[in-house]
């Protein structure tokens, strides 16, 4: 059931929902549709801003924060730089078949259907959503879970880095063949 | 000293050759070919003085497989047969040179290994592992020892061992069934298995691709010609001495007892199928141009009589069948040693490139002869033996059975001679053919010696066979 | 848990070796080292104990997979020496990497929570991308590389997505948690689409038909070790880990309770007859034996996938399918790196003649094959045996017979490579004999043919 | 003892064998062929011994070897039985056999491979006993069987002449067909009274009550097609005139005097059942009177020495089976013994003109040999005169007792049979005029080389032509030894006592006057008119068809040989191979799936991706939407 | 304050992330360029994150965002290990188009 707003009564939260909701998938997929490499990565930093936005909107502050660091600030930085690096600027990408943009719409349509059609067809959560009014999601709560209950995933984070750091190496270490 | 032993020694000889190197292989695997002869005699004493030599030992829990190898009279009989013709068979392959003989006749021992343990299996699963097991030794045999065009002989035997192996995969399934009823792969609680007919049925048609493929019946021949042709001749005596016999056997021993109201049901079916072999068998033979072709129809159409006698679920029957599986079995290596004989001096096969060889050769001819009449049933040898008792039984179910199958001593009689007398009369041939060596004496001597002495004196093989055969044939017709 | 860290640990080691300057060493101690953790881990077993919050559960069936990996594991590892003789420079980063790798496969199967689940998967692939990727001057490197890349964080992030959804249903990501709240009636549909979306990433990973495609490109173009290390220890992995995700979760009470099972079964049947399938069909007319035996490997998904359907049951027969799929796998590459080695292709024409110049390893190939292929005293034959017979019980006998019917045509494709070896005439002199190689080689088929007679020894172990 | 007589009788030919197999090549041609003489003189011998003992007690002896082919309801042991009949057999058996052994020596005294000739003779002799001191029908089917292959080999036995190796193949497999006749009714018999043993076979048939008759004729059917196989009836003759490519002592002993009488023997012993089959008896009556017209008539034209005699014998027995299908047994056997006498003597006197004549054997390149040959000459007068059935020689009272049957039971086939005897006269002295009368045909080299035979020739003929004289003595109308002699073994009272009464005597005359006349008729037309037959491209209408055999040979050839022929081509060209392509077709099936699956995989990513999601697409509807 | 959700219905937080990682599977399935394609692959990412965070909200409970952690941190680790490959690439064949990535096939 899908819970149409009311616009005329709507409350600020949910303009504001739903504008970022808007910004968000224009954004998306306006990365997707830009020829310019460059534009695409501007329209992506520009989603995740608003993905932020989300974030702040569900009062996660410094998951935003995080968010806006991780992706804006790194890896979003790798992407310009590797496209600068690659001379990326102008559009080369060869002309797409039609048949492969067809079989993305196609695909694109029916996951779309078959998804949004499945939670359609689901109960809807009845009732009110509680709220515990605690704090469950501040900095402190949240560095407690991270390093106390899951302290074990986040050392096994590093080594996830760690492989992908000597991964990447070994990927772009020049050597000295037959030595 | 239990019925394992003849298997280690096997086992232990196929190691042992292929580590005696080149030169010396042919000569070990001959000395444990013999002794494990010697132990099966052994064996066969003690099993008639009553002393019991079956294993049993739990192999895997779960599911549960025994390593069980039981030796009733049926079993020693097919031992008997095995490792009395695998001598024969490596001292006939004494006047060939084979590079990499130590692997060639390692494989051999393990080969006769593997049919050793098959006539001995008494579970299901330890079975069907010798069955496979004993595929894969005479893959390797055909295809790298093997004559005739490279491509040609890849394609035949590729053919032949998908196929063999596409009928026993098929087989696996059923008793995979059976241990699902049973709970256990063991014979008798086979044998005791209450089935519905329907599940008969398809148990039933289950074995009977594998032995069909095996044996062969038509229409699942189609592999057997060409792979005799193209296999080293050696080959083709383990294939069609030994390995047939294997199709036939599990027939008796493990198709019927265990689905014996779909053989009842469509026994005529069977028949009809084993009969119609015999006679396309024989026609098919006529007019073959290869001698071991022709020697490949021939035990197709000789095959086909054994299983149509299997399937009458009659004494006679079954005995006849197992007598005349011995027999042929004898006989068939005693001919494809001829045509190797022939081979070793003419370098050829065709039929229409012979003749003449009676004039330059006066023993071979004679021992030639024997045997081709020994094929064809002639009384006083072995074979004639069998085939009574199966066309008697085959009478007793239907009278143009006994007909139909009969013809083969007429067909029969017709391509052996004809092949006789291209081969071996007329002109002297321009080629000339030296008289048989005294190790090529020899084998046929034996094989001939046996064939006639049975022959006359079949006695100790019915009285081996017969009990074995009448506890198969009770739970045949338990209900 | 322990064996966790030691094998991080052991990374960390080998990290430390290069710069000590100590790479002569660095294989021979990576392999006591995995010995070590390999009697750590026995000593582990039987023991059922969750650490750090149930982040890491160890049961019998983690250790049991645990060994298993940790044996695959070695068996690379030595293969690397002579693999790797031109990169000398790179070879700790190599070994290390292939040492993270078994930390994150070991924390796919002993994953208490979700989250370690994640990253262990994620560990797993992230050094498979690299490994595959690693041959950089080598076109065809790069491009399985990026193609498993691509499509492997396709499938990551569809598993992410799943996740997201169970959490959305649970509330948690603790797999007892999840075990226990499984069969409450209330629960959202975001569980069965989210269990199904993970079973689905997966899936890809063991390479199911139609999930399968990047399997056979990635692995033709990975140098060769890669690709022994993906069709025999990542496929191992997937699988098991598949299996302890659907049994770990109790997936199938939960399914039944929705009504969802017996679609559920129908997927997991058609899913499992199309790998094998096309799997067989496929690898019919593949002259690379590399590729060959990437489609081979999807066949053997599609049997292993069987089990499956008896979960409850089948934990012994899929780590003994696993063992004897995975070992024969190592003693094939083995023969495939040492025939290969100077060749820049793994077409089967350089297989010609081995009968003849190299017996021994002629023979462990064939071994090997005819493993795969399920002839009998060879594991393969047992573990088809056992998967058949678990099969009939649960009453998919049709299944069954199709799964027949594949191995029959399955022998066509192996037996392409016996007759190479044997019937051809060699057209290369092949020289050397490698220690590592023939060692792996020889005790790999050893270990498959001791456990093709002695199935009991790993059968029982999950029982 | 008996045993032992028994095992003498029976062994001693096998040990001929033996030593000639084995040690015959070094042994000389001579001693060899002594040997071989020697081993069969032995049964003989014994043979003696046994008739003797028979005669006197009256009773037959059983031996029992030991148990051979055990079948659940029958068990078959390998035995003897030696009684009247199969003592009477044995006395001529081995009697002529030695005589055609003594003279072999000398006829095949050239021949390289003399030893091996002798081989096969004493092993002939040895199967040929077996057949008829088998104590059951199995017994007597190694003996059958043995006989056939002994016929084989001596057919072939100048090898490198592809077509006698064909004769010898025809023999052996016509025989065959007759003996799947027989082993069908020994099935029957068997599942019927579960004994194939003659006496308890006899035994049981007479004590047995609600008799399976339809079934029981079925099997005296198909034993009787046994018997046609090997004594060469119609259908199954045409072997016989083939066989006379073997050498021409091998004609007279196997084709002539004893292998090919097995028939009329097995039916003789088997009396008790053909008896109750009376259909089969008119069966076995009919087919015997054509077989002895059909064969008479082609005997009219052949130019072969051998191949008359060869026609005559088919002709003759076909009287033997006429008198069987009338339940004439001893009458039969009293034919068998007179023709055993004079065929013998006439083939060893065509032997004697062939060895004389450097193998030449067509008659019209012989003839006034009468001078060069005289003892051979008056042998083979006699031997004539007795086969046609000129009073007091012993064809006259043997061929006259069949006649005189067969007028009792049926005129047509009495007609038939009387027709028979005519022509037999004629053609005997067609054979006669032509090869001893008037001037040599031959070249002049042959004419130089003329002489008699040697004294191990002249003497069997001698020996023979006075048994063919007096050989009718044993049974003598109105007062026949023979038949008290067999009286034992029948069932029923004996036909052949018949009282000699006018019609008998008029019979007996008409008998006379058609063989007189039937010599008339050759003397005028082949001495008178001093005829020789035709060159073989000139001969025209009836006397083609009948040279020719009635194509029989040639519609045989079109009806089962060809078709089979061509079957097995058909067979092994599309059948074969189609079977195989079948099977090979699933493979190519696999592989051009794999082939056009190969397509598939393009390498494209976004086409993986797609699938991928596809395949998302489906399961996931399928499991949360298809309900 | 109440629960944000209240307001806003858990279902449309679903809604928008299926559509936003519908928009990337879209993205990756229409694009040629690799570069885009690891872009869309982000987007994916994204949007599994943002559902994290309301369901973490929709349970109040904070696991949800911790997890969002691991995600990033696996997202950059993609990113660094996919970039260098395409570097890679690119200096073998100087193109970055997947559709030039078509060698092995069959």
């Amino acid at each position: 059931m899908i819970h149409i707003p009311d616009f005329a009564h709507a409350t600020t939260v949910q303009v504001i929902f739903c504008f970022l909701a808007f910004i968000t998938v224009i954004t998306a997929f306006l990365t997707i549709f830009s020829r310019n490499p460059i534009h695409s990565a501007i329209y992506l930093v520009i989603c995740f801003f608003s993905i932020a936005g989300h974030y702040l909107l569900l009062n996660s502050q410094f998951l935003a924060v995080v968010h806006i660091i991780v992706y804006s600030g790194a890896i979003m930085i790798l992407f310009l730089f590797t496209i600068m690096l690659m001379n990326l600027n102008e559009q080369r990408e060869v002309h797409r078949p039609r048949i492969t943009r067809l079989g993305a719409i196609v695909s694109f349509c029916l996951i779309l259907i078959v998804l949004i059609t499945i939670f359609i067809n689901s109960k809807p959560i009845v009732g009110e959503y509680d709220s515990t009014g605690e704090d469950f999601q501040s900095i402190k709560v949240l560095g407690k879970i991270l390093l106390d209950e899951y302290m074990v995933p986040f050392e096994f984070a590093s080594v996830l880095l760690l492989v992908a750091m000597i991964g990447t190496v070994l990927l772009s270490k020049k050597e000295k063949l037959n030595k | 000293m239990n019925v394992s032993t003849i298997l280690i020694i096997l086992l232990i000889g196929a190691f042992a050759t292929y580590f005696s190197g080149d030169k010396l292989a042919s000569k070990v695997a001959l000395l444990f070919s013999l002794v494990a002869l010697g132990c099966s005699i052994v064996l066969l004493n003690n099993y008639s003085t009553g002393e019991n030599i079956s294993v049993i030992n739990s192999w895997i829990t779960q599911p549960k497989i025994s390593f069980a190898l039981n030796a009733d009279g049926l079993g020693l009989a097919m031992v008997l047969l095995t490792a009395a013709l695998t001598p024969i068979i490596i001292f006939s392959s004494f006047g060939n040179e084979y590079k990499n003989a130590k692997a060639f006749y390692g494989l051999i021992l393990f080969m006769s290994f593997a049919m050793t343990g098959t006539f001995l299996a008494s579970d299901g699963l330890l079975y069907y592992i010798f069955w496979e097991l004993a595929l894969i030794p005479i893959y390797f045999i055909a295809l790298i020892w093997g004559n005739g065009d490279a491509e040609e002989r890849r394609k035949a035997v590729v053919k032949f061992f998908i196929y063999t192996l596409a009928g026993s995969l098929f087989m696996l399934t059923a008793f995979i069934y059976l241990y699902q009823k049973a709970g256990s792969f063991l014979i008798e609680d086979l044998y005791k298995l209450d089935l519905s007919a329907c599940e008969q049925l398809w148990i039933f048609l289950a074995f009977f691709l594998a032995y069909a493929i095996k044996i062969p019946i038509i229409p699942f021949h189609t592999w057997q010609a060409n792979v005799y042709q193209k296999a080293p001749t050696v080959g083709t005596m383990l294939l069609s001495g030994i390995m047939l016999k294997m199709g036939l056997y599990s027939v008796i021993r493990w198709q019927l007892p265990i689905a014996p109201l779909a053989a009842k049901e469509y026994m005529d079916i069977f028949i009809v199928l084993g009969i119609a072999g015999v006679i396309y068998g024989s026609i098919v033979a006529l007019r073959q141009k290869d001698l071991k072709k022709l020697l490949a129809y021939s035990s197709l159409a000789h095959v086909g009589l054994i299983a149509a006698g299997s399937y009458t679920l009659t004494l006679d029957g079954l005995r006849g069948a197992v007598m005349q599986m011995i027999a042929h079995g004898f006989v068939v290596v005693g001919l494809f040693f001829a045509a190797e004989v022939i081979f070793r001096r003419f370098e050829t096969r065709e039929i229409e490139a012979m003749g003449g060889i009676r004039t330059q050769s006066p023993k071979f001819t004679s021992m030639f002869l024997i045997l081709v009449l020994a094929s064809v049933a002639l009384p006083s040898t072995f074979n004639f033996v069998g085939e009574f008792t199966v066309l008697y039984s085959l009478s007793q179910v239907n009278i143009w059975f006994a007909i139909l199958g009969g013809t083969t001593i007429i067909l029969g009689a017709y391509y052996m001679l004809r092949m006789f007398q291209h081969v071996m009369l007329g002109e002297t041939n321009s080629k000339t053919f030296a008289d048989v060596t005294l190790n090529e004496g020899i084998s046929f001597a034996v094989i001939i010696a046996v064939l006639l002495f049975f022959g006359f004196y079949p006695k100790p093989i019915t009285d081996l066979i017969t009990p074995s055969l009448e506890t198969i044939l009770q739970v045949i017709n338990k209900n | 848990m322990n064996t966790l860290i030691a094998i991080t640990g052991l990374g960390i080691f080998c990290l430390l070796f290069e710069i000590l300057n100590l790479r002569k060493a660095i294989i021979p101690i990576t392999i006591l080292g995995l010995i070590g953790v390999l009697a750590l881990n026995f000593y582990e077993f039987g023991t059922e104990q969750s650490y750090y919050n149930n982040m890491v559960a160890v049961s019998k069936f983690s250790t049991a997979f645990s060994s298993l990996f940790i044996v695959l594991t070695i068996f690379l590892v030595a293969l690397s020496h002579n693999f790797y003789q031109n990169h000398p420079t790179k070879i700790s980063d190599y070994v290390a990497i292939k040492v993270f790798l078994l930390a994150g496969a070991v924390a796919m199967v002993s994953f208490g929570n979700l989250a370690m689940f994640f990253l262990g998967i994620e560990i797993l692939s992230i050094a498979l991308y690299v490994l595959a990727a690693s041959d950089r001057l080598n076109i065809k490197s790069n491009e399985a590389g990026m193609k498993y890349f691509l499509m492997g964080s396709f499938a990551s992030g569809i598993i992410l997505f799943g996740i997201c959804l169970i959490y959305g249903a649970m509330g948690s990501f603790d797999i007892s948690e999840i075990h226990e709240s499984a069969l409450s009636a209330e629960l959202p549909i975001w569980f069965p689409i989210g269990l199904i979306l993970m079973i689905i990433g997966m899936l890809f990973k063991v390479a199911a038909v139609p999930f399968h495609f990047w399997a056979p490109d990635v692995y033709e173009g990975s140098p060769a070790l890669t690709t022994a290390l993906m069709s025999t220890l990542a496929k191992v992995v997937a699988i098991a880990t598949l299996f302890k995700l659907i049994s770990g979760m109790n997936v199938i009470s939960s399914l039944e309770n929705q009504d969802l099972l017996h679609t559920f079964e129908v997927i997991v049947v058609i899913i499992s007859i199309a790998s094998m399938s096309v799997g067989n069909i496929m690898a019919l007319r593949q002259v690379n034996v590399k590729r060959m035996l990437a489609f081979s490997g999807i066949s053997h998904a599609g049997f292993m996938l069987m089990t499956l359907l008896t979960v409850s049951a089948s934990a012994g027969v899929l780590l003994y399918y696993t063992a004897a799929y995975a070992l024969s796998g190592i003693a094939a590459f083995s023969v495939i790196l040492y025939v290969c080695r100077d060749q820049d292709n793994e077409d089967i024409t350089n297989f010609h003649g081995l009968g003849k110049t190299n017996p021994l390893l002629a023979a462990i190939l064939t071994a090997s094959l005819l493993s795969m292929a399920g002839i009998p005293i060879f594991s393969g034959f047992f573990a088809k045996l056992f998967l058949f017979n678990q099969t009939i019980q649960a009453g998919y006998i049709g299944l069954v017979i199709v799964a027949v019917i594949n191995s029959i045509i399955s022998v066509g494709y192996y037996f392409k490579l016996i007759i190479a070896m044997y019937s051809k005439e060699p057209n290369q002199e092949r020289t050397g004999r490698p220690f590592l190689i023939y060692a792996a080689a020889v005790v790999s088929i050893a270990l498959n043919i001791i456990l093709g007679l002695f199935p009991s020894l790993v059968l029982d172990l999950l029982q | 003892m008996d045993t032992n007589l028994a095992l003498i009788l029976v062994l001693t030919p096998l040990l001929g064998f033996l030593v000639n197999v084995f040690f015959g090549k070094s042994l000389g041609k001579t001693v060899s062929g002594a040997i071989g003489t020697v081993a069969v003189a032995i049964s003989f011998v014994v043979s003696l011994l046994l008739f003797n003992q028979i005669t006197s007690t009256g009773k037959g002896i059983e031996v029992t070897l030991f148990d051979w082919i055990q079948i659940s309801n029958l068990k078959i042991n390998l035995g003897f039985l030696l009684d009247q009949l199969s003592v009477l057999w044995l006395l001529f058996v081995t009697g002529i056999g030695s005589l055609i052994h003594l003279y072999s020596i000398s006829y095949m005294h050239d021949d390289e491979n003399m030893h091996k000739f002798f081989a096969y003779l004493n092993l002939f002799v040895f199967f040929m006993i077996t057949l008829v001191i088998g104590s059951n029908l199995l017994v007597l089917f190694i003996g059958w069987e043995g006989v056939g292959l002994c016929s084989y080999l001596l057919i072939g036995f100048w090898h490198k002449n592809q077509d006698y190796n064909d004769a010898a193949k025809k023999a052996f497999i016509m025989n065959r067909i007759g003996d799947l006749g027989l082993l069908i009714g020994m099935f029957i018999i068997g599942t019927m009274f579960s004994t194939l043993d003659y006496a308890t076979l006899k035994t049981v048939i007479a004590g047995a009550t609600n008799l399976n008759l339809p079934l029981l004729s079925l099997a005296a059917l198909c034993l009787f097609i046994g018997a046609c196989g090997k004594s060469a009836q119609i259908p199954l003759y045409t072997w016989l005139p083939d066989a006379m490519a073997g050498p021409t002592p091998v004609s007279a002993l196997i084709h002539a005097a004893t292998m090919v009488t097995a028939g009329i023997f097995m039916v003789t012993r088997l009396n008790f059942v053909f008896d109750l089959a009376t259909d089969v008896q008119t069966v076995i009556a009919v087919i015997g009177a054509i077989t002895s017209l059909v064969a008479a008539t082609i005997g009219l034209v052949q130019n072969d020495i051998k191949k008359v005699l060869a026609y005559s014998t088919v002709s003759q027995l076909g009287l033997m089976f006429l008198a069987l299908g009338f339940g004439a047994y001893e009458v039969a056997v009293f034919h068998v013994i007179t023709h055993a006498f004079f065929k013998a003597c006439l083939f060893l006197g065509s032997g004697s003109v062939i060895h004389g004549l450097h193998g030449e054997q067509d008659m019209r390149n012989m003839g006034g040999l009468r001078k060069a040959m005289p003892i051979t000459f008056w042998t083979m007068l006699i031997s004539s005169l007795a086969i046609s059935g000129v009073p007091f020689f012993s064809g006259f009272f043997s061929k006259d007792e069949i006649l005189l049957t067969a007028f009792h039971h049926s005129i047509p086939l009495y007609v038939v049979g009387s027709v028979a005897s005519i022509m037999t006269a004629f053609y005997m002295f067609r054979l006669m005029f032509l090869t001893f009368f008037k001037e040599f045909r031959g070249t002049e080299e042959q004419k130089h080389h003329l002489h008699e035979s040697g004294a191990l020739i002249t003497i069997p003929l001698i020996i023979l032509a006075i048994l063919a004289t007096f050989g009718g003595l044993i049974s003598l109308p109105g007062n026949s030894w023979l038949n008290e002699y067999l009286a034992p073994l029948f069932a029923k009272a004996t036909e052949g006592e018949h009282h000699l009464g006018t019609t008998e005597y008029t019979l007996m005359g008409v008998a006379v006057l058609g063989g007189l006349l039937g010599i008339l008729i050759a003397y005028i037309k082949y001495f008178k008119q001093d005829n020789v037959p035709e060159a073989d491209e000139n001969i025209t209408g009836l006397s083609k068809v009948l040279y020719n055999k009635y194509y029989v040979d040639e519609v045989y050839d079109a009806v089962f040989v060809a078709p089979v022929n061509s079957l097995s081509k058909f067979f092994r060209d599309y059948i074969e191979t189609g079977l195989s392509a079948l099977v090979f077709g699933l493979g190519k099936i696999a592989n051009e799936i794999a082939f056009q699956g190969k397509k598939l995989q393009t390498g494209s990513i976004g086409l993986y991706l797609f699938v991928f999601v596809l395949g998302l697409c489906a399961i996931v509807s399928y499991i949360f939407l298809a309900q | 304050m109440g629960n944000i959700l209240n307001q806003i219905g858990i279902e449309n937080y679903i809604f928008l992330s299926v559509v936003l990682f519908c928009i990337g599977i879209f993205g990756v399935l229409y694009r040629r360029n690799a570069i885009i394609v690891f872009m869309s692959i982000e987007i994916m990412l994204n949007a599994v994150n943002l559902l994290f965070v309301a369901f973490s909200t929709y349970h109040q409970d904070a696991q949800g965002q911790v997890f969002v952690f691991f995600s990033m941190a696996v997202a950059a680790a993609e990113v660094a290990v996919g970039l260098a490959i395409l570097v890679s690439i690119f200096r073998n064949i100087g193109s970055i188009s997947i559709d030039n990535l078509k060698n092995l096939k069959g």
